[in-house]
């Protein structure tokens, strides 16, 4: 059973965007709701699967590596996929009444979700370093769509910008496994580690692909992309786009690093990459702080956050922090993941009921959007790390980790970062506080939320609060099939 | 559940006793004022049965526990001990105190199941800094309070109301990264610890072993909850936040933030590091001599102020270091003097804060020199505010003065001689700043043209909070010296840090 | 019935006990039992055996008790305290503050209770705050410009001096929790810091006795004060100093020569001082201030000799017990009378002036024959001359009080309550200091014999008689020099003023620090890096040089 | 010089040339082929991995190569239209932040 539930998890979703590309989204609202449901259930399958018996495996159609694909399901891709899959519901449930409020019918976005949904359970689930890249591809071909979909002009721009550097970052990951291949005969994700030590074509490959991901989950300096992309989507996708498939990127690298080139670890390679990471924190943390509009403040966000993820790697390799900083870095990524969806699907409702997001509109909202403004005001206490917020637990690894090795540099960009996000969380909250200027509310007219969309974002964020009742079971999870060093 | 599991988990049902009001309130529609008041009232009269249980619990000599393992190696701890009890205790009493007089102060002003929401949040925060077992639990209450506590500064909404919220936050967030570094670095130097009276004693190892690592980490979290506890130069944000509502200048200053900073500097130094410790690695005696600073400096300041309310405030910025003081000098005269100001000072300025909320509510009276007359118009009240002017002036028999006594007595017993001459300095000063504010109220004449009063019936919810705060100032002073008063419960905690040899 | 002990408690908080009549807005009753409550201080004085009254829960815990001091105290306290209290209903019948009045009197004449009969440290501290401040509004009753004046002279000083005694008073419990009074000049005495800590208690309670140059107060608060407030600040209040001084200086525990001569010279000052500046004065009750501030310093004096030899400390707190209950109940008839209206006044204050003078029989002459009979064994016949000398600058003054008394106009109008509280007083000064004597020092009415005592007991009488009726007849006082009341106070208060100007200006001209660069500096500069970074080719740039980087390092892990 | 050497010189020298396009190219067709011609390059290359034993051809660089231009094939007219639709809302033939 427990083999079937990893090919499930990509195939449901998929042929849940079959059907409804073939019927029509009027028609097959009932199957999207029944497929994301099953796609939950299966998800949450693998991750008890996986924490009872242990890393799960599992071969497309009974081929074996080296022609055929595995799947293959660990601690860390069960808890990506459980919480993909959380958002992805969260995601869902909203889609539908945000979608019909704004007048469209989905037809567009459904199928393009559905399938971004499936392609981002394939890459946590591929052990394959080519099957890696097309699902990485088929995140790119999803996402451009889902982000020029106002079709306006900075929504264009933006998609073609993201999609000129995904294709380039694609193509360089490409040359990567090429010469991975070339060197070392396999395309299997931990075979190749065992079979490349630190060799010059490792390290060319390495840079190929680390670059290469890093264009498409929008580390800093190739970040310049995902502001306006993120920005401009629907509010679903923006969260999907925001919480997932940049993390989906980012989790390659982290992947890469610690099962494939764990040689080339060196300390000089971890500052340079978790410098990059530092930077980001602390520069996306910066542009945030001076956005006019809501989702623009978020979308920066999520280039800060990303970057944290980035400090595992000059951390991993001191023993005293490694493990510390693993798990820190992953519960990072999955309330990263809560909290960004349900900030994004916050702000779709200011949007929803306002008709825009620009941040002085929040003046006075409260009574019409309390329970919204809450579950923002929650997401960004996640973001900034603080109690009793699954963001807070993160950073206490982090930082744990990073003292005990005596990093005081890395605890620093920790610290940092989380004060910078408390200044740009608060400028925004501060205005949900603002009095109302003289006139201004009676020109406001607010629609009222479907309880749906009053209540999904809310329901995200609490996830990520959740962690703190969870976070044991969380991290004995993720230390199925976990690399030496950091078990 | 059998009923002594429940009774074990006491802490955790009190805690939950104000999380659950929060919740209740928040999903509750603005105008639904009488089911509000309700839950306000039901829930903060729950918390202090459930205190009042555990007090007796504790008396009888049983020690509550709620252990839940957050991460591998970090546990959510709450304990039940005596020093734990005494703020407990307070924040319980003084928070029912609070919440009648706010449902009167705020019945007409908007966003009041936010306001009301955040203020039983708030209270829940303190609550578990009260409890707090061990540094990850302090660490996690104090931070959840700085966020509760904001959108109550900001409650207002104006432009001053939000520059004092950025200053609150940039101060306390600024602070919590300082205390946030230390207590991971205790962490990830000894590993998941729990307080222990007379401090811990794999934290002394350490001291010994990597003094100046330890040094760092003790000042780095006392650096942390010096903002709370408005420490010079630490202090801005106080006199800032005077824009929030006069309920939340009262919790805030008596029972909510200053003392979760007071309350963290008691926990740091006394069950972390412990006095001796914190002594060598030179630690206390910088802290002795920045809240001895703090003392003056705060009362210069306050000299100079011209609105109640921030006369106050800088009042409670040098009262609330007797508290640092007293923790700080590190003896046991010392301690209990700072652990019964701890109480002292949130009565007695409680009590002011609900006059000069009294006098704005109803009079529109913000500044000092609008006081004149006052008092023969509005005795009550009056005499209230003169209780709590008086008490923190140090005149017997009101509470202030047991405070001074010990401290005194505390800083004689360490040989710090010179502390007297500070303590009795601030005692002039305190004189300087509060007794012409009596004199305006009670001696000069009303000025001509002050609207009729509305007589003191019209707003008596307003009133009795102030009144009851008023003669437990009284009485803690008055009857200092019985076994219940809070001289009384501080000296069970001295004994307990202190044992005798 | 209650036990005995609480006699205590009821003879201190007795008269406070009695305000609530006042609710019954009956003039007659109010009078009558206002009057009628102190009379519970006496109680105790009525049952034997040794009282001691301890209250665990109270304070730290409380303990009240009964000394010769205190007792002999409670004898000045009961009839000064109810003729004040009669006179207050007498004269502000039907005034909207009566209540406040009465209140205000009443809580500082339980306070002086408590400061008589408090047996431990905190608790005497704890009454003698609420004394000082109790004051307060009494001084500023009036609540015109003077009496603010005078209230802020009055609180700054006794603040201060409250700021000494609570610094003496921990010093003191640092060596010995919350002592028995009676054990405290021991502790004192045994001090490590014991210099420090007597210079703190002279300096505190010399405040509250006025000694000269802490003195200023009195001449600015009795004006300004109503006239039972006048007589209870006189009378009663300033001898609490005499309390503190007695109870907690280790007088009679060790010898302080040097110190004792000290405090001689400082009380002998006083006395000098504040006659001749008295004399200058143009208002009666002015007049009667610098005469307390003056007498007080003879009560100084006798601490002074107490201090310098422990052997005659015993004689030394007689005398000043004898001496503090004449000149209590003497100047409350003295401010009592000035209360009263018309000339005929004058002669209500002859009794009570002939007794400040000393004259023959009177108990000011029992007062001074107990100063001159300690100080003699000590200084001789210097004491007896100085004595003398001093005497006869009080006759003085006492001429100057009744010459101005005699102007005043009218023809009585007088409640006849307010003259039973006069004549009440008059009579207990002639009564109640001799009764003592005879009691306690059975001898010092024996030592009024011979010729020579007679002529040196009225030689002050005469020839300031004299010399006071000569300057009133032939100068009228004119040329006398104008010293405003409280002598240096207000040249001082000026220059205080000058010198906080001076200091603002110069605040005001210290350059102010720059302010910090704000954070549009820094949201600038962030939009200048992001437009840099926002074109495609700069990403395709950026994006080989990552390559190039990780590659490098890749290859140099290698190695 | 072996056939997979020279074929991986010619891919290598390709794909400079197109990132080199991709940099200096503000024309979006222009940019677009030039991802084609990286995309191109990187398929030479695995084609020339799978000779690198001259005795044995690997088939599997064979079949990535095949998925590589299906998905190549569907990256750039996703690109195209993208291109087209922004042309026609903008007018403009590359992006706003080329502006000369």
């Amino acid at each position: 059973m427990s083999g079937v539930a990893l090919p499930l998890s990509f195939f449901v979703p998929l042929l849940t965007a079959l059907v409804v590309f073939v019927i029509g989204v009027r028609r097959a609202y009932g199957v999207i709701l029944l497929g994301a449901l099953t796609t939950l259930a299966v998800a949450l399958y693998v991750a008890y699967a996986v924490a009872v018996g242990g890393p799960q495996v599992h071969y497309l159609g009974g081929w074996e590596p080296p022609l055929g694909v595995e799947l293959y399901a660990d601690g860390l891709s069960a808890l990506m996929l459980a919480m993909t899959a959380l958002v992805g519901a969260g995601v869902t449930l909203y889609a539908g009444p945000y979608l019909r409020g704004k007048g469209h019918d989905g037809e567009r976005f459904w199928p393009l979700w559905l399938v971004q949904w499936a392609t981002l359970n394939g890459t946590f689930l591929s052990a394959d370093l080519f099957n890696l890249y097309v699902m990485l591809e088929l995140l790119t071909l999803t996402a451009a769509p889902l982000a020029a979909m106002a079709g306006d002009r900075p929504s264009l721009a933006a998609a073609m910008r993201y999609l000129l550097l995904a294709l380039l970052g694609s193509m360089a990951y490409l040359l990567g496994v090429a010469l991975l291949y070339g060197g070392t005969g396999t395309l299997h994700l931990r075979e190749a580690g065992e079979l490349a030590g630190a060799e010059p074509y490792t390290a060319v490959a390495a840079a190929l692909m680390t670059a290469g991901l890093f264009a498409k989950a929008a580390v800093f300096p190739l970040h310049i992309w995902l502001m306006p992309a993120h920005s401009n989507a629907p509010a679903p996708a923006s969260a999907a786009l925001s919480a997932l498939v940049a993390k989906a990127g980012l989790y390659l690298v982290l992947r890469l690093w610690l099962w494939t080139f764990p040689a080339l670890l060196s300390a000089p390679m971890g500052w340079l990459i978790g410098g990059l990471g530092a930077v980001a924190v602390v520069y996306g943390s910066v542009q945030a702080l001076r956005q006019p509009r809501l989702k623009q403040v978020i979308a920066y966000s999520t280039i800060a956050q990303l970057g944290y993820l980035l400090l595992l790697l000059p951390l991993v390799a001191l023993p005293a922090a490694a493990v510390s900083a693993w798990h820190g870095v992953v519960l990072h990524a999955l309330a990263h993941g809560f909290a960004k969806a349900g900030a994004f699907l916050a702000a779709g409702n200011m949007i929803y009921c306002l008709g825009h997001d620009r941040l002085e509109g929040l003046r006075g909202v409260t009574p019409y959007l309390s329970v919204t403004l809450l579950a923002l005001g929650l997401a960004f206490v996640s973001l900034m790390g603080l109690p009793p917020s699954g963001g807070f637990l993160a950073k206490w690894l982090l930082l744990e980790g990073a003292l005990a090795a005596g990093q005081w540099f890395w605890g620093g960009v920790v610290l940092l970062g989380g004060l910078i996000a408390a200044a740009y969380s608060f400028r925004v909250l501060a205005l949900a506080h603002a009095e109302v200027p003289h006139g201004y509310a009676e020109i406001r007219s607010p629609r009222r939320l479907p309880p749906a969309m009053e209540w999904a974002p809310l329901a995200l964020v609490l996830l990520a609060y959740g962690m703190l009742l969870g976070g044991v079971p969380i991290l004995e999870l993720l230390d199925q099939g976990a690399p030496e060093g950091v078990r | 559940m059998s009923l002594d599991a429940v009774h074990e988990l006491l802490p955790l049902w009190a805690l939950l006793a104000s999380v659950i009001t929060a919740v209740v309130i928040f999903a509750l529609r603005d105008h639904r004022q009488r089911q509000r008041t309700f839950w306000n009232l039901f829930g903060a009269s729950v918390k202090l049965v459930l205190v009042l249980l555990m007090l007796h619990g504790v008396m009888l000599g049983h020690s509550y526990e709620v252990v839940y393992p957050v991460l591998p190696g970090v546990t959510l701890l709450l304990t039940v001990d005596a020093l734990a009890l005494l703020f407990a205790f307070l924040s319980a009493v003084l928070w029912l105190v609070t919440t009648v007089y706010a449902v009167a102060y705020l019945e007409h002003s908007g966003q009041r199941a936010r306001f009301f929401g955040f203020f039983s949040l708030c209270v829940a925060a303190t609550f578990g800094i009260a409890l707090a077992g061990n540094l990850f639990t302090f660490f996690l209450f104090y931070e959840l309070l700085t966020l509760a506590t904001w959108p109550l500064v900001v409650h207002r909404g104006h432009p001053a109301a939000l520059a004092a919220g950025r200053t609150y936050l940039a101060y306390t967030l600024g602070g919590g990264v300082a205390l946030l570094t230390g207590v991971v670095a205790v962490q990830a130097a000894l590993g998941d610890v729990a307080f222990s009276a007379g401090g811990i004693p794999a934290f002394s190892d350490w001291a010994e072993a990597e003094p100046f690592q330890a040094t760092a980490v003790l000042a780095l979290m006392l650096a942390g909850v010096g903002v709370k506890a408005a420490l010079v130069p630490l202090h801005r944000w106080l006199p800032v936040a005077m824009v929030a509502p006069a309920p939340v200048s009262a919790l805030l200053h008596a029972v909510a933030v200053v003392k979760a900073g007071a309350f963290g500097v008691v926990r740091i130094l006394q069950d972390v590091a412990g006095p001796e410790v914190a002594q060598t690695l030179g630690v206390a005696p910088v802290l002795v001599a920045l809240a001895a600073v703090t003392i003056l400096y705060g009362s210069v300041r306050a000299l100079a102020q011209t609105d109640l309310k921030r006369r106050l405030a800088f009042s409670t910025v040098s009262q609330v270091s007797y508290i640092t003081l007293g923790v700080a000098l590190g003896g046991p005269l010392a301690l209990l003097g700072g652990l019964v100001h701890l109480v002292h000072q949130g009565l007695m300025k409680i009590t002011l804060f609900f006059c000069a909320g009294y006098y704005a509510e109803t009079r529109g009276i913000h500044r000092i020199d609008e006081l004149d007359g006052i008092g023969p118009r509005m005795p009550w009240i009056s005499a209230a505010f003169t209780v709590g002017a008086l008490g923190m002036i140090g005149l017997p028999p009101v509470a202030g003065f047991i405070s001074k006594w010990y401290l005194g007595l505390g800083a004689l017993e360490q040989g710090q001689t010179w502390l007297l001459g500070v303590l009795v300095l601030s005692t002039l000063l305190n004189a300087a700043y509060f007794l012409p504010v009596l004199r305006r109220i009670w001696m000069l004449p009303e000025p001509a043209g002050r609207p009729e009063v509305p007589p003191e019936r019209a707003s008596r919810w307003l009133l009795y909070p102030a009144l009851f705060t008023a003669a437990a100032a009284l009485l803690a002073g008055l009857l200092a010296a019985w076994d219940v008063s809070p001289l009384g419960w501080a000296q069970r905690i001295v004994e307990q840090e202190y044992p005798a040899p | 019935m209650i036990p005995a002990e609480w006699w205590l408690g009821v003879a201190i908080l007795g008269p406070m006990l009695a305000l609530p009549v006042l609710a019954t807005r009956r003039p007659l009753l109010i009078g009558a039992v206002m009057a009628a409550a102190p009379a519970v201080q006496l109680v105790p004085l009525t049952l034997s055996g040794d009282l001691q009254l301890s209250v665990p829960w109270l304070l730290l815990e409380a303990r009240f008790a009964v000394d010769a001091l205190g007792g002999g105290l409670l004898l000045l306290s009961a009839p000064v305290s109810a003729a004040v209290l009669l006179m207050a209903v007498a004269q502000t019948q039907g005034n909207i503050r009566q209540a406040g009045l009465l209140a205000a009197l009443t809580a500082t004449i339980c306070a002086f209770a408590g400061v008589l009969l408090a047996a431990d440290l905190a608790t005497f501290y704890f009454a003698y705050a609420v004394m000082t401040l109790g004051a307060y509004p009494l001084v500023v009753y009036r609540r015109d410009p003077e009496a603010f004046r005078a209230g802020r002279v009055y609180l700054g000083m006794a603040v201060l001096a409250e700021a000494a005694i609570l610094a003496a008073v921990l010093l003191i419990a640092a060596s010995g929790g919350n002592p028995d009074l009676a054990a405290v000049p021991g502790l004192v005495a045994e001090h490590p810091k014991a210099g420090l800590l007597v210079g703190l208690l002279l300096a505190g309670f010399a405040v509250k006795a006025g000694v000269v140059p802490l003195h200023a107060w009195l001449p600015l608060a009795h004006p300004a004060a109503p006239i039972p407030a006048s007589a209870l600040l006189s009378a009663l209040l300033v001898k609490a100093a005499l309390i503190g001084w007695w109870r907690l200086l280790p007088v009679g525990e060790v010898a302080l020569p040097t110190l004792g001569l000290a405090v001689i010279a400082a009380g002998v000052v006083t006395n000098l001082y504040a006659n001749l500046i008295g004399i200058t004065q143009h208002r009666a009750k002015t007049v009667l201030a610098y005469s307390t501030v003056s007498q007080m310093g003879l009560l100084t004096t006798l601490l002074g000799l107490g201090l310098i030899a422990p052997g005659v400390a015993g004689a030394a707190l007689l005398a000043t017990v004898l001496f503090a209950i004449h000149h209590g109940l003497a100047k409350g008839a003295l401010f009592l009378g000035c209360g009263l209206q018309g000339r005929g006044r004058g002669w209500y204050l002859l009794l009570p002036a002939l007794a400040l003078v000393g004259a023959p029989l009177t108990a000011g002459a029992l007062g001074k024959l107990a100063i001159k009979e300690v100080a003699e064994p000590l200084f001789g016949p210097l004491a007896a001359w100085l004595l003398t000398a001093l005497s006869v600058l009080t006759a003085l003054l006492m001429v100057r009080l009744l010459a101005l008394v005699a102007r005043g106009e009218g023809l009585g109008g007088d409640a006849p309550a307010s003259r039973g509280a006069v004549v009440g007083l008059i009579v207990a000064g002639l009564v109640v200091p001799w009764a003592v004597a005879a009691l306690f020092w059975p001898e010092l009415p024996g030592a009024m014999e011979g010729v020579g005592y007679w002529l040196d007991s009225s030689l002050p009488l005469i020839v300031g008689g004299a010399l006071g009726a000569w300057l009133l007849v032939h100068r009228h006082g004119r040329d006398l020099p104008t010293i405003p009341e409280g002598d240096w106070i207000k040249p001082a208060l000026l220059g205080g003023l000058r010198l906080r100007y001076a200091l603002l200006r110069i605040w005001q001209r210290l350059p102010h620090p720059p302010r910090p660069p704000s954070l549009s500096v820094i949201t600038r500069l962030s939009a200048a890096i992001e437009s840099r970074l926002v074109a495609v080719a700069m990403s395709g740039v950026l994006f080989l040089v990552l390559v190039l980087g990780i590659s490098l390092l890749g290859l140099l892990a290698g190695r | 010089m072996t056939q997979a050497a020279f074929f991986s010189l010619v891919a290598g020298a390709l794909s400079g040339i197109a990132i080199y396009g991709l940099i200096t190219q503000r024309h979006l067709l222009r940019r677009i082929l030039a991802v084609n011609v990286l995309g191109n390059s990187v398929f030479l290359l695995l084609v020339a991995l799978a000779r690198r034993d001259p005795d044995y051809v690997d088939p599997v660089p064979h079949a990535m190569v095949l998925t590589g231009i299906v998905i190549a094939v569907s990256a750039t007219a996703f690109a195209l239209v993208l291109a087209r639709r922004y042309y026609s809302e903008t007018g403009l033939t590359h992006l706003p932040e080329d502006e000369e």
